[in-house]
Order: structure tokens, then C-alpha cells, then sequence
């Protein structure tokens, strides 16, 4: 089990900020096909991973990065802060 | 002096004075303020959202990164989250060295860090509706100068 | 705004907040503030030595350059003169632009040019006796970035 | 007559802040020999002229500059603001 965080327009793509994820994905790029599967609305989120960023326990990395030990993966858009 | 995220607006002059008088020894406080602008004219207001947590873990350690980097008496770093109107501050950054072109350049790599790295996202309210706001590339390229 | 040339103290953090009340549109304010050090941990305190009338003049000009070579929608200098105090503010700068590169860079050029071409000149007073304060090749060399 | 100027270390060794000079020099360079050539302690003050800055009418110039219509002359180290 995985928590999954969404923010900005993926999490209103989405349309849920958090959800409990069961999922045997190895690597966040796995995690992201099994969640396209599920639903129209997350294959419309991820459908242009250019536009999104991913971070693995509070770290940005990258869609290739292992999930093995991971709790909490968050997507959302680049950031514009300051 | 550190990292504060916080919902609440602050008073830009007295962080100032209070980071001043905190950091002895040091003869250059800079200090950069970023301000919701009312651009078109038409701009209601403004939600910043972020990631709790992850947004005081990132911060800090661009701050380290910072105080690593240069020779620095201190470093503040203060970004605001919800809702703010045009004119409101959004966010503060000061640095406090012995010489000015150490503290110019660590609250200039302050800026181009938190401006791409730091996990707040921005949405404007206008007259013609609500829209995230898009990141830039020159401030994806502003980060090539301290690699 | 504009430029100020005076021996009282002033309240930085006050200075602030009614430069970024005055500029209207800017999205973004730097200020630097120059403190006095205690460098060694003798130091008694310095005397600011200026040239009434040129150095208004000086401070002015100044100011007009950076006006008129950044998209700025304000600048302040102030500057003081007289008996100064370890941990006394002796000058500030302020800039506001709408975007953060214009107002780094107008306050890094009006510290620059007015450290070697404004009519100040420091003396200190230490437990050793009073010295003046020497001129640094790395100030003169800081204007040549914005030849 | 002119208004001579002297700031700093300048006017320290000088004696003075501040005098009026009867001058028929062309030149701020002139001006200076005709100084030096008073007293020692003008000779001493513009020994090192590389350590001395000019302003002509409160503008920083040359030592070379003209005198015609000039009224001020100031004399003082390089500066030292900020």
C-alpha cells in the first residue's frame, strides 16, 4: 500500500487530492500505467508526463525512480512558487 | 531565521528589522519580496496551493544549500499558501553576510530555486475565469547559472 | 522614493513597507542595507564624511541610470553621514520591477556605483586610533560588469 | 577665484575643508602645481595623485579637465560609500 498525492490541475483532473494505492508497481513510471488503466481521468492526467513532476517520499525524482520501501508518491504540474 | 510556510499574511519591514537585528556580524542584509501583481488589470485574486511537508522539507534544504554555497550570517525564507488578493505579499527571502555580493547571490539562488523547486502552485482568478499559471522556462533556465 | 541624504537613523524595515505601498504593479522588491561591522571586535564606531550637494547629485544620477536601463517601477537610495555605531544601518537600497531579474540587478548596480563614485568616505575609530577607510580594487572592478 | 574643496584624508592634511584660490591655471592639473608649490603640506596632500579623485563643479573628472567657468574644484580620496 502506497499513499498517492495529487495537486493543482492533476489533483482537479483527477478529481481527489489522496487515495491509498494497492499496487505492486517496482517503479513510478509502473505505478503511473497501472493507474492509467483504472479510469479515463487519470489516463487524461498522464497522458503528457512532460507537464508533470513526481516526488517519492517529499524528494522530486525522476519517472524511472524505484518504489521499493516508498510510502507516499505525489504528482503535480512544475512548480511555480515565489 | 530559517524556513516558515504559513497561511497568514506578515509584515515584510518588521521580518526585516527582526532578521537584521538577529544576524551580528554581518555588514549586507538583502532582502527580496515577491508581490501578488494585478496584471490585465483583471485579476481578482490569486490560491497557492502546496504540499505540506514536502514544501518545508524542499525549502530547507535549498536554505542549506544556500548557507553551504556562500558565506552567509543568516538566511530567512518565508512563503505564503491560500488565498491573497493583488498587492498582497506572497513571499520573503533574506540573506545577511559580511560582504554584499555573497548576500545578492545567495537570495538570487534563494529566488531561482524556490521559484521551480519548491512544491507551491499558483492559481489566478480573472475576469475570465480561474487558471493555473504556467511555468516559465527562463526560470527553469535561471537555475542553469549555479550548476 | 528617490534619493535621501541625511544623518538620523532610519527605520529599514518601515523604508520597506512604504516603498512597496508606493510601487504599484511591481511584483517584486529588493532591498539591500548596509550595517556597520565589528570587524576585529574593536571597533568603536566610524564617522561618515560626505560632500553636501554632490553627493545628492551623485546619488541622483545614479538612480536615473539604473531607471533608465531596467524596466523599474520604483528605486530608493538612502544613505547617512555622521557618527555611526557597530550594528548601525548606514545606507539602503530599494528597487521594484515587475519581474525579479530588473530588480536584482538595478540594486546590485546602484550598490556598486555608489560603494566607488558617490562622494562617501568612512573613517573608523578602533582601539588601535582612527584610520580611513581604503578604497577596494574589487569595488572598482564591480562597476566594469556593467560596462 | 575658485572654491577649492578637500575631503577626507585630503583635508585632514591640508589643514582646511574648504578655500578660496586666486587662479589663473587652465587645467585641474595646473591648479594642483600651483598648490603644491605653496607648502609642504599642499606638496605632501597631492604627492600620490593616483590616490586622488577630482570633481570640477561636483562632477567626477580628469586632472586634465579645463578650469573655464569653473567655480568648484574638489579634492578627496577615492571613495569609499555603502
Amino acid at each position: 500500500m502506497i499513499d498517492v498525492l495529487y495537486f493543482a490541475w492533476v489533483r482537479e483532473r483527477i478529481g481527489l487530492p489522496k487515495e491509498r494505492v494497492e499496487t505492486e508497481a517496482a517503479t513510478v513510471a509502473e505505478l503511473i500505467e497501472e493507474l492509467k488503466a483504472r479510469e479515463d481521468r487519470y489516463a487524461m492526467a498522464f497522458s503528457d508526463l512532460a507537464s508533470l513532476r513526481v516526488a517519492v517520499d517529499q524528494d522530486l525524482t525522476d519517472f524511472d525512480a524505484p518504489l521499493a520501501g516508498a510510502r507516499e508518491v505525489a504528482f503535480f504540474p512544475p512548480m511555480t512558487g515565489g | 531565521m530559517g524556513v516558515r510556510v504559513q497561511q497568514e499574511a506578515f509584515d515584510a519591514g518588521a521580518e526585516l528589522n527582526a532578521f537584521s537585528s538577529d544576524v551580528d556580524g554581518a555588514g549586507a542584509v538583502v532582502t527580496f519580496n515577491g508581490v501578488v501583481r494585478n496584471d490585465g488589470g483583471d485579476m481578482a485574486g490569486m490560491e497557492i496551493e502546496h504540499y505540506p511537508g514536502m514544501t518545508e522539507r524542499a525549502l530547507g534544504q535549498i536554505r542549506d544549500e544556500a548557507m553551504s554555497r556562500w558565506s552567509l550570517e543568516g538566511a530567512l525564507v518565508i512563503h505564503r499558501y491560500g488565498p491573497l488578493k493583488p498587492g498582497d505579499t506572497i513571499m520573503m527571502v533574506a540573506t545577511a553576510a559580511r560582504h554584499r555580493a555573497d548576500a545578492f547571490a545567495a537570495a538570487e539562488f534563494l529566488m531561482d530555486y524556490l521559484k521551480s523547486r519548491a512544491p507551491f502552485w499558483k492559481k489566478e482568478a480573472r475576469a475570465t475565469g480561474e487558471e493555473w499559471v504556467s511555468s516559465k522556462q527562463e526560470d527553469e533556465d535561471a537555475l542553469d547559472r549555479w550548476s
